[in-house]
């Protein structure tokens, strides 16, 4: 573990950070998108310490959402997508939990979930926009009545209005800010002073950073912040909007990470060929994620064969030539 | 006589004949990558690929199996986040052509992605509308890719995540959206598209070998095969494309015709 | 001028891109802010080839709005700030424009104007904010009903209404999306793809030139696209958004345009010492303006002198030492 | 006894001892720039200057002259824009302090910066609220410089850019604001702050040398100075550090004491 003394005590383990920044019933939004940058050291985390009634807020994501709906840590899910692409179309779990009722589902469009970051992020109560008209998106209402209107649940899931600027009939589509409880980001860098910079695409890791009372950190390499500062322009979060740094390399597997490393085809493909069994599923928990307390020992597992498989050509970002059926 | 294919390659080419040159294209994964990569390199090199995930012309050297695979991050032109890519989406003045899948689609070009069965307690739960109903609601165009199934092509969806043109006519405008809408429905069996005016879906094409009949028969609804034309088979050209730099490994069309 | 096959015709002179991109009565986004990388290559063409009422809108413009209020081209504005900072507190002809009523004002605050265009850039009708409550920006109106409903004018400055989603009493302030007819940006790279590349703060070009109909981007240099794409992290703007590309150098002179030179403070005292006068700046328009039908006439009249002193230190961005007073 | 100083150090020097230590400092042009820096450089070593061009914790070796100088760019922790920069001033986790100028103010801080006379027609156009309007809506404070004249403290500003305290009272939170308005003003004779139930101005220090006389004589409203003491005079430190660390070339301080 590196020690910065500027970081001061926002460095910290992942069981630190999960101890100290999620609780129970949290809601809390996930980065990354389907396999690629999902928080999955800190998703591991979380169920190694059994947090219970989660609400999830996300556009698309894949990995560290199923493995937690898996794990039984969450109760409802806020999401556009559930799944890794062509590895699993629909998440193994998230189906499951869905069909069996063991989670309440709100669906929204992946246009709908940006703007209800991107509104959170700058303080607006809530957006309008022109994405939905008459679909079931808006119509169909997975959060009851007794959910809705208590916490950060809003009234309403959205509310079909008129533009007040047209001048003849103009409806819009009014969406509610979000503003969950912790964002979760993994990244390639963080600066020995908390700056934070993604490389490839952001996806909504910005906004969804902003728009949370705290925000967790994961990342590749902590570097120090003038290599950073040298080319501001490529930097992505301010320190001072990130609560806890955690140092993990590899973090992000079996998803990918820019420059770093490619998603790993085979723990993919295995995943999915245990997860749709209960008791598959309870197997791969038992040997992948509750006994291995540290990344080290997950790498270890994972082992250095698979992990050099992965690693990512440092001029094109991903694994060229990686077996991916 | 001409090559053998296989149906997700005769897909793949339909739906990319379709696009024109300069066109924006919003690609999922799939065979939407497949069709948006193959016309930009057969007969629309001035076409423009992104992803919704913010990936913008990437170069595509190998197939991203994802919006959001490192391969979509390469080479491009701009790698940006979500809001950027619905920005140009959306963007009035772009003619953006979005390649959608879907588990069920109605006369209408309404579509689901989202679940079987009642919403509150699905038989069948899939992954959701993703961005796909933002590309029906806000994109200059879409073309939808099916599976010619009785069980897809259904009167009215479990779930309507995607707004096509609602119940036809002009239910569509009236809904408050400002343009786009389905343009064709590309199945393995042939290429339905939407009648100006009722905008009810109508067999547009069947592919060589196949019968309008056929069609019908795996249609859940009443379809109009008048107007069909028999449509071409790929070319050789197409398909060498197709085969040797678009999919090589064909890890999206899987395996050879037989 | 560099040839470049693949910006085929999109590659022109200001005269060209004036001609054809700017009409007589448009509203036109200004990038930049107050003294940095302002659009003053296409602002002194407007001049020469005469445009009129010309409806600005913009953030912060310091001398490009000057300037084209000065000569007389524009009727309207919508803005937060005019003037640039220590050199001309206020916006020197502006000032005099405004109190003259030669123009019509509309004023916002910077956040109004920021959320208005990006709005604009993503397609939704209007936006809601918290900013301004009870304030004269929300209550006076410098656009008369004469003005107001007409054209791209919406017949509301703006709307105080109520959070639907909220289950007490919540105002909320409710703002117009703009969609100018063109956006000016200067940046520093343009591939010869046409992929844009902004150095340093990016302000709100990006927003402004997505919410428009048309784009002309000036540029410091034309580089190999390939050179913009082996980092496309760092890359602002896609080809297929930008209708004219002007290659420029120094093309935001007396404004800054960071890593290539430095604002020109000899040039700015010097115009707030003759522009407060009419006849003192008819002269500057004759001088500086008119007759120098290029940028490169325009820049053997600054002088080497003038550049050289100006030009920017390639590791901090601006000239260190610059005599500034 | 004290070295001499100008009325702008002071200001300067008395703004920036109101900043606590990690707070995220919102700065304009002028005297507002003077005070975040040698706020950061004396006491508050952790506080964060940020601009709403978009530039974050910049190193300032050498002083902007404007919010959009080159030099809010270099060595910060990030440059982006007014979107990002506006994100962290009304961000409801931060403790953002921000500091304005204005032309004129009002008993409850509500100021002007955009015209003297009537809306329409002017007799003084000034530049226009800029980011003012935003921070005193949303900011988690705000401090005010202005020059201690009659005609700068009025009764009612001619144009509102910018709500303070509205009408006093709970008048701010019912009008729809959820944090902030003003909580001092800095003059060049001494500090205001708000009572905290009227919201009204009132003197709370004057600058030695200064009689709380002589501050109610050049304001436009009846001032209470009951509860006024006298503040102290800048440190030899303090003038130190702002002289030759953070304006050395007097760009916004101006000529020297006499």
């Amino acid at each position: 573990m590196t020690t910065c003394a500027k970081l001061g005590d926002k460095l910290m383990s992942p069981e630190e950070a999960v101890r100290r920044f999620v609780k129970d019933g949290d809601m809390i939004a996930l980065g990354g998108f389907t396999v690629n940058r999902n928080p999955m050291v800190i998703g591991r985390e979380i169920i190694r310490q059994g947090r219970k009634d989660l609400h999830l807020v996300m556009h698309s994501q894949g990995q560290a959402m199923d493995l937690m709906v898996g794990a039984g840590c969450v109760a409802r899910l806020e999401l556009a997508y559930g799944g890794t692409g062509r590895f699993a179309p629909t998440g193994i779990r998230f189906r499951k939990a869905v069909q069996s009722g063991q989670v309440k589902v709100e669906d929204y469009s992946n246009f709908h979930m940006s703007l209800r970051f991107l509104a959170g992020s700058l303080n607006l109560p809530y957006i309008p926009c022109r994405s939905g008209f008459e679909s079931d998106v808006l119509q169909q209402w997975g959060f009851g009545p007794e959910l809705r209107g208590a916490g950060k649940i809003p009234k309403d899931k959205a509310i079909v209005g008129q533009n007040p600027f047209a001048q003849e009939d103009d409806p819009v589509v009014l969406l509610p800010a979000l503003n969950p409880d912790v964002a979760l980001v993994h990244a390639q860098y963080v600066g020995d002073d908390g700056t934070v910079r993604i490389k490839g695409l952001t996806f909504l890791d910005v906004e969804q950073a902003k728009s949370a009372d705290r925000v967790i950190v994961t990342c590749e390499e902590i570097v120090p912040a003038h290599t950073l500062r040298e080319d501001p322009d490529q930097n992505t979060l301010p320190p001072f909007l990130v609560d806890a740094v955690v140092h993990t390399p590899y973090g992000a597997h079996p998803t990918a990470c820019h420059y770093f490393y490619d998603y790993d085809p085979r723990h993919l493909n295995y995943y999915r060929s245990v997860a749709g069994d209960d008791d598959g599923f309870r197997r791969y928990l038992d040997e992948w994620v509750l006994p291995l307390e540290t990344q080290e020992a997950y790498l270890s597992k994972i082992g250095a064969a698979d992990l050099i498989n992965i690693r990512a050509n440092t001029k094109v970002g991903f694994a060229p030539g990686l077996d991916r059926r | 006589m001409s090559t053998a294919y296989t149906d997700k390659e005769i897909m793949a080419l339909a739906a990319g004949r379709l696009v024109s040159n300069g066109d924006i294209l919003f690609a999922g994964t799939g065979l939407s990558m497949l069709a948006a990569t193959v016309a930009k390199r057969v007969h629309a090199p001035q076409a423009v690929v992104f992803f919704e995930t913010g990936g913008i012309d990437p170069n595509l050297e190998e197939l991203p199996l994802a919006v959001a695979d490192p391969r979509v991050m390469t080479g491009t032109c701009m790698n940006s986040g979500l809001l950027d890519a619905f920005s140009l989406l959306v963007h009035r003045r772009l003619r953006t052509i979005a390649f959608l899948g879907a588990a069920q689609i109605d006369p209408y070009g309404n579509i689901n992605s989202t679940c079987l069965g009642d919403y509150q307690k699905p038989k069948v739960r899939f992954p959701g509308c993703g961005g796909a109903c933002d590309a029906m609601s806000q994109a200059f165009g879409v073309i939808i890719f099916m599976q010619q199934e009785k069980k897809r092509f259904v009167e009215k969806v479990d779930y309507l995540s995607s707004p096509g043109w609602l119940s036809g006519g002009d239910a569509r405008a009236k809904a408050g959206f400002k343009r786009g809408g389905p343009f064709a429905v590309v199945t393995n069996q042939g290429v339905m598209r939407f009648d100006d005016k009722t905008r009810r879906m109508y067999l547009h094409e069947y592919y060589p070998g196949v019968s309008p009949q056929a069609i019908a028969d795996n249609c859940g609804f009443a379809l109009d095969v008048s107007r069909a034309r028999e449509g071409q088979a790929p070319s050789e050209l197409e398909l060498k494309i197709l085969r040797e730099e678009v999919d090589p490994c064909r890890l999206i069309l899987g395996p050879l015709p037989a």
